[in-house]
């Protein structure tokens, strides 16, 4: 079943789109769902009027849910769900996939802050850019991205995986500052540049870096060189400088850098 | 109309007038208690079959403050897993184990708790305890102010002008609008201007010639001086260290070896925290029965119980050693804020695991004091709110101790070989209601020297806790769920002579008193010793002299009450 | 004296006020002298030349009427109509934006909450631009930190990064840090002084060690600080610009001292990393702490920032930045802070107390004003107050009206009434409580 | 790095003690004006530009660009530029804040251009951002 939610107007305020999950959706008919309450600024507002839902049977028995148009302004598209599928035709705002246990969501265009935020399980695709604090816990919290996996086609911000215990996260592009700070685990595979201080804070973990990266933190030691790494779904090949860390927080992570990418790097090769 | 209330037929404990569980009516007329009132006017609150008790009294809880804002600000992740939507007659408010302050109003009366007292206050900071607890809506109020490391005071007890601290502290008191002396960590915290600590009453405090054996009993001297209402409330050196029952049992006797025994000298507060024997943190034991027994023995001493609960909660004390210490072996969030001159403060978030030797060690001492002290009267229910737990866990507190069923339902779970160290498994006494009223009500209310709260005879504030539950029916002992249930949510809370709460909901959002003690020092003697004293203020304090006071326009409510002094 | 007074010697018209708590930057001094006469303050002693300049101007560039409309097409009007319109447009607005407070009392915050909360909309202080990353990192790790006696009595050594007291709170160095007396320390020979810094300011030139770090590279300096306190090597020659010679003299100073100070502003908060070069800070300071005694305190601009942050945290939990909309306080940095919901353009009213938002936010944010209602209440005419729709005239906090206020290092001050306010003018309390007033009428 | 006649600097902005007492005195004033219209730069960085002292410079990003007087202070190192706070270096400020909050006005990477232009009328910048 494919049930698809066009904005009537542009939106003007925040919406709160995390009622809106197959989980919630489930076993509800056309008219239900229609009736359900979201918050728009400080209103409560029935479905249908802000949106135009339309209903068809695609023959599966998931439910896949498609927002068609601009949600720059949206908050938690898919949030806490474990199951079926949402695509959004258009930008995701923020905090998309927060919380999320399963299924799948893919959105088109870029994505805001907090992508994927906490999440545990499930897999995310964005084929725009995202914004910063991709799989970190909401602020104050430690308990960062437990499961699930994470693609960004585009760039993504700052402090991607902060806190992060497992699960993998991919950016093609380029990223912000500190992408794994203060990992606990999982990978992290950046395709592009990193912007600096990579895998700052890390206790264990992976992070992988085939652009430049600036510099590598102070607290960082170089151990090997390594032909290739194992990335989340391939071989990475290098050759890579392995970097163990965050030595002040008695970090056992590894930075892999490509080495290709960053001859200004040469000098911790006199130190192997 | 209002103000003409009559509460009929319930069930009434009222141990300080020695009503065990009789019905009867109770007539209120202007916030008061009174003999009869004219029933054809009353609004009438048909009680029959439910518990009444007065409003339940905190004698120890931080709800406002430097130091609990400090534990707000430090806990977003607290506040997001709760919080309560504005209602048409309520603000809205967050926050599990550091409540934000019209939530913990709220959340006070809905268990018919009507008097709270914030621990430990500042001087230089109690303005802002004081903003806070205007804040805190419907219950009365009042703040304890930290004593036992402030220069001043110490410098005078060295030089043997007992007079003149006196007199220093009773302007402290008039200054800052407190309610009495705390003592936290004599000594201790102003070694932790450097980095240090004491661990031993006889030891000197860093560049000062003094120890914490004689700030304890300078202050006892004082307090008796003052006449204050309140014992001196102590924290006690080395709390939350291994073998520190010893040092429990050595500050509660220096007071009685100075100054003797037939009256309360000294309160020792959250007593769970300092009440462990055994060396270290792997061989850990309770201490209570040692505590218990000297308590048992003797006539000076009360304490409240610091029960822990297992749950998450924020630790926060003006004992900045001790939370740096914490945060050694948590490695977590660690706030520090030192005030000059006066004190130091932490706040560590902890989670006391039912699982962890340590923690159910904690939960069982708390216990075990509360069960093995004989007299109620000695004694008082908290949790130190939130060291131990938040006050909402009051009512599964109240279950431990009134069913060993209770006991044995969470002894099952908790870690095995501690439980082997605790005498709580062979503890069988149960509370009955009136035990509970005494520790929850009027225990602490005669403590604290409040002869209007924590009964309902004639002339005592109409402050009433009504809970839907019919004690001549329920066993506690049995059927404690059905008890923690009810006394979660009051089915009427009365403030001042208002129905404030029903049926757990707030119906009436009122501000409650703010209390504090005027001692009445003539002014001139106070004038020639800040006169003395006003140099050397100014050089350590960065703030004037002239600043420092809280003005009374500062204050909601005001509800100051005179205290004549023996000097 | 047991309760003492602001001592107010009157003689006719004339009158001087003593210990008088500074409305101009985070030190609060609170030993200011002011003269008045016919009204008018005519003489400050004690204050530095910032305070000196509020005092003495505060009757220049003045609002002195409520206006309706933008710009040139402003007109006079009455109060009460001011707060009729202002009314109807808080009633119509469905997601509006509260922003400021860091230049008015304690009471009046506590009235833009009550208003925010009523209305469903978000509220933020001037903090978030300034000391915001101060916030968010003691949020994940905790602040240590101490009040500034702790530093006049005890500070042996004193660490000025990425701040320049000597031009932003220019007392600070006698009052309170480098020459200030206290029991253990008896002044300036007693202490050593480092400063850290992009530029070799004013308050370098008085250090016994001035450290100039490349822009933006903060974070690896303290990074390596860290490593070298805890006795680590590291395997670079020179970090951020920095010779590791240099490093190892600066953490050695650190670690001998009794009792170290560090003191940072918005050279570590606003740079490259903001929130996480304080996370550093504070990692650096927490280590230290195993070895000494050592706390770090921000150096807070506005007069009651700290405030603003403590009222929003005791009423709501957070400090900075809450979202009202669904009926309690929520919060998240990039979702619920003032920049970001005008940068996404989405708020539908912005309401502006004591701040000049269009001055000190990036263009490109509050290019979103010219699409919605703004409404200003400022004793002063400033940008923000020029773009209104509304603005209605305040008196000014701690010069015309009391109000409770907060040190930089979070010691409380209660601030005192020195001139009465030109006619027809009240406290933004006031205003602030006359809106709630009709608000509540209407929401209920 | 001067090519062009144009400098890429990093661009720290800040409180200046002049910037501090004149905004209290009121920010239509010329003093207040003068006090943010202004520009630290080290003098060789100037020199290599042909700025005389006194002279204006444009100061760019891809935000905006700002017209400024440019001063000579041996206090800033080589490559950076310091502008007190204020409307005018917020026009060329980014307004993302990497979901900090806080937009980044430090540690920008700016062009610097020698300019012909006059200091900026500010109630002109104002309305432009009141959108008139």
């Amino acid at each position: 079943m494919r049930i698809t939610f066009k904005p009537l107007t542009p939106f003007k305020v925040p919406v709160d789109l995390s009622p809106i999950t197959p989980d919630n959706l489930e076993g509800m008919d056309i008219g239900e769902v229609k009736s359900l309450q979201i918050w728009v600024g400080s209103k409560r507002k029935r479905i249908d009027e802000i949106f135009l839902v339309e209903l068809s049977e695609d023959g599966r028995e998931e439910i896949a849910i498609v927002f068609m148009g601009d949600f720059s302004k949206a908050r938690g598209i898919g949030s806490g769900m474990s199951r079926g599928s949402i695509t959004v035709k258009g930008s995701g705002g923020l905090r998309v996939g927060e919380y999320m246990r399963g299924g799948t969501i893919v959105v088109e265009g870029d994505v805001d802050h907090w992508l994927g935020m906490a999440m545990h399980g499930g897999s995310i695709y964005v084929k725009g850019a995202a914004g910063s604090y991709v799989g970190a816990p909401p602020k104050g919290s430690s308990k960062g991205m437990r499961g699930g996996s994470i693609i960004i086609d585009g760039d993504a911000g700052e402090c991607i995986g902060a806190y992060m215990r497992d699960g993998s996260i991919e950016v093609k592009g380029n990223v912000g500052l500190f992408p794994g700070l203060r990992m606990l685990g999982g990978t992290i595979v950046v395709y592009g540049n990193c912007m600096g201080r990579a895998a700052a804070r890390m206790k264990d973990g992976r992070v992988i870096i085939l652009g430049s990266v600036g510099s590598i933190l102070p607290t960082f030691q170089i151990e090997e060189i390594r032909p290739s790494v194992r990335g989340v779904r391939e071989r990475l090949e290098g050759p890579f400088y392995v970097f163990q860390g965050d030595l002040s927080e008695d970090g056992r992570g590894r930075l892999f850098v490509s080495k290709p990418s960053n001859p200004e790097l040469a000098f911790f090769e006199k130190l192997l | 109309m209002k103000d003409v209330l009559l509460i009929r037929n319930g069930v009434v404990y009222d141990p300080m007038n020695g009503v065990e569980g009789e019905v009867m009516d109770i007539a209120i007329k202007d916030g008061v208690i009174v003999e009869a009132i004219d029933e054809r006017k009353a609004k009438v609150i048909d009680a029959s079959g439910m518990l009444v008790m007065p409003g339940g009294v905190d004698i120890h809880s931080h709800i406002a403050g430097s130091k609990s804002n400090i534990g707000r600000l430090l806990r977003p992740e607290d506040h997001r897993r709760s919080y309560e939507p504005k209602t048409a007659l309520t603000c809205s408010g967050v926050g599990h184990s550091v409540p934000s302050t019209k939530t913990t109003g709220y959340r006070y009366a809905r268990m018919g708790y009507t008097t709270v007292f914030e621990a430990a206050s500042p001087p230089l900071k109690q303005k802002h305890t004081w903003e806070e607890l205007n804040d805190i809506p419907i219950i009365d109020k009042a703040a304890l102010t930290v004593m036992g490391n402030n220069w001043f005071i110490m410098d005078f007890i060295s030089q043997g002008r007992i007079e003149d601290a006196a007199i220093y502290a009773a302007w402290l008191l008039k200054a800052t609008k407190g309610y009495g002396i705390k003592i936290v960590n004599p000594g201790g915290v102003e070694a932790w201007g450097w980095g240090g600590n004491v661990y031993d009453l006889d030891e000197l405090v860093p560049y000062f010639s003094i120890t914490p054996r004689e700030i304890v009993e300078g202050l006892c001297k004082i307090n008796s001086m003052l006449n204050l209402p309140h014992t001196i409330h102590v924290h006690v050196n080395r709390l939350g260290m291994p073998n520190n029952c010893w040092t429990t049992l050595r500050t509660a006797h220096t007071v009685r070896k100075a100054f003797g025994g037939g009256k309360l000298l000294i309160h020792i507060t959250h007593c769970q925290f300092s009440g462990y024997a055994g060396s270290t943190w792997t061989t850990l034991r309770s201490g209570a029965e040692y505590i218990a027994k000297y308590v048992n023995s003797v006539d000076h001493v009360s304490l409240d119980m610091g029960q822990v609960v297992f749950t998450d909660t924020t630790t926060m004390t003006g004992d900045g050693p001790l939370e740096f210490r914490l945060f050694q072996s948590l490695a977590g969030k660690w706030a520090n804020a030192d005030v000059e001159v006066e004190t130091g403060a932490g706040v560590v978030p902890i989670r006391y695991s039912r699982r962890s030797y340590v923690g159910t060690i904690q939960w069982a001492v708390g216990l075990e004091l509360a069960l093995l002290v004989n007299d109620p009267w000695k004694i008082v229910l908290t949790t130190d709110h939130p060291n131990g737990g938040p006050f909402t866990a009051y009512p599964r507190v109240i279950s431990w101790l009134m069913s060993s069923k209770a006991r044995s339902k969470v002894m099952e779970r908790v870690n095995r070989r501690a439980l082997k160290y605790t005498a709580l498994p062979s503890i069988d006494r149960e509370y009955t209601f009136t035990d509970i009223a005494i520790v929850t009500r009027a225990s602490p209310a005669r403590l604290l020297g409040l002869k209007r709260k924590g009964h309902l005879g004639v002339g005592a504030d109409a402050d009433i806790a009504i809970y839907d539950l019919d004690p001549r029916k329920v066993d506690p002992s049995v059927d404690y769920r059905r008890v923690r249930r009810a006394l979660r949510r009051a089915a009427y809370t009365i403030k001042g002579g208002r129905i404030v709460i029903v049926k757990g909901e707030v119906v009436e959002d009122i501000p409650g008193r703010s209390i504090w003690v005027d001692v009445d020092i003539p002014e001139d003697e106070i004038e020639e010793l800040l006169r003395e004293v006003k140099p050397r203020f100014e050089e350590f304090y960065t703030v004037k002299l002239r600043n420092y006071p809280v003005p009374e326009d500062m204050i909601l409510n005001p509800s100051p009450i005179k205290i004549n002094p023996s000097i | 004296m047991i309760i003492p007074s602001i001592v107010v010697e009157e003689k006719a018209a004339e009158y001087t006020m003593e210990d008088v708590i500074c409305p101009f930057c985070g030190c609060c001094c609170d030993d200011i002298i002011v003269s008045v006469k016919d009204g008018r303050i005519i003489d400050v002693k004690n204050a530095c030349i910032l305070g000196a300049s509020k005092f003495l101007h505060i009757d220049d560039g003045r609002l002195l009427k409520p206006k309706i409309g933008r710009f040139e097409s402003a007109r006079e009007v009455s109060l009460s109509e001011a707060i009729e319109t202002v009314v109807g447009l808080l009633k119509d607005s469905c997601y509006p934006l509260l922003y400021g407070w860091a230049c008015t009392s304690c009471e009046a915050i506590l009235l833009g909450l009550d208003l925010a909360e009523i209305l469903g909309g978000a509220i933020d202080n001037t903090s978030i631009v300034c000391h915001g990353p101060t916030i968010l990192a003691g949020q994940d790790l905790g602040l240590i930190t101490a009040t500034l006696g702790q530093v006049k009595n005890r500070a042996d050594l004193i660490v000025f990064w990425g701040c320049n007291p000597l031009e932003a709170h220019p007392r600070h160095i006698a009052r309170y840090s480098v020459s200030s007396r206290g029991r253990f320390i008896s002044g300036r020979r007693d202490r050593k002084v480092v400063v850290v810094d992009v530029r070799r300011t004013n308050t370098a030139r008085i250090a016994d060690l001035f450290i100039e770090v490349k822009p933006g590279y903060d974070y690896e300096v303290l990074s390596a600080l860290k490593m070298l306190v805890k006795d680590l090597d590291l395997e670079v020659d020179e970090v951020g610009g920095i010779p590791v010679s240099k490093l190892e003299e600066l953490a050695d100073m650190m670690v001998e001292a009794k009792f170290g100070a560090l003191f940072f502003g918005t050279g570590l908060t606003m740079s490259r990393g903001r929130d996480k070069n304080i996370e550093a800070a504070i990692e650096l300071v927490r280590y230290l702490n195993f070895k000494t005694k050592f706390v770090l305190i921000p150096m807070r601009g506005h007069f009651n920032v700290t405030g603003a942050n403590e009222a929003f945290t005791w009423r709501t939990g957070y400090p900075v930045s809450i979202d009202f909309s669904q009926g309690y306080p929520r919060y998240l940095p990039g979702e619920t802070t003032a920049v970001d919901i005008l940068r996404r353009g989405e708020c539908d009213l912005f309401f502006v107390v004591a701040s000049d938002p269009v001055s000190h936010m990036p263009r490109r944010a509050v290019e979103h004003l010219s699409n919605i209602p703004v409404i200003t209440l400022d004793p002063k005419l400033t940008p923000t107050v020029y773009l209104s729709d509304i603005a209605i005239p305040v008196a000014y906090t701690g010069i015309e009206v009391d109000g409770s206020v907060y040190r930089m290092d979070t010691v409380p001050l209660r601030m005192r009434k020195i001139v009465d306010p030109p006619p027809g003018i009240l406290p933004d309390t006031e205003i602030l409580r006359m809106i709630l007033e009709k608000v509540r009428g209407e929401y209920s | 790095m001067s090519y062009g006649g144009r400098l890429k600097v990093v661009l720290i902005t800040g409180r200046s003690i002049k910037q501090g007492k004149s905004k209290d005195v009121g920010k239509f004033f010329d003093e207040y004006r003068e006090a943010i219209a202004i520009c630290e730069m080290n003098p060789m960085d100037m020199e290599a530009l042909g700025i005389p002292e006194g002279g204006y410079i444009d100061v760019s990003s891809p935000y905006g660009s700002i017209t400024v007087l440019a001063k000579p202070s041996p206090d800033i190192p080589s490559g950076v530029a310091f502008i007190p706070y204020g409307i005018l270096v917020n026009t060329i400020i980014p307004p993302d804040t990497d979901s900090t909050g806080i937009p980044r006005s430090k540690g920008l990477e700016v062009w610097i251009t020698p300019s012909a232009k006059h200091l900026p009328d500010l109630k002109f910048i104002v309305k432009l951002i009141g959108g008139v």
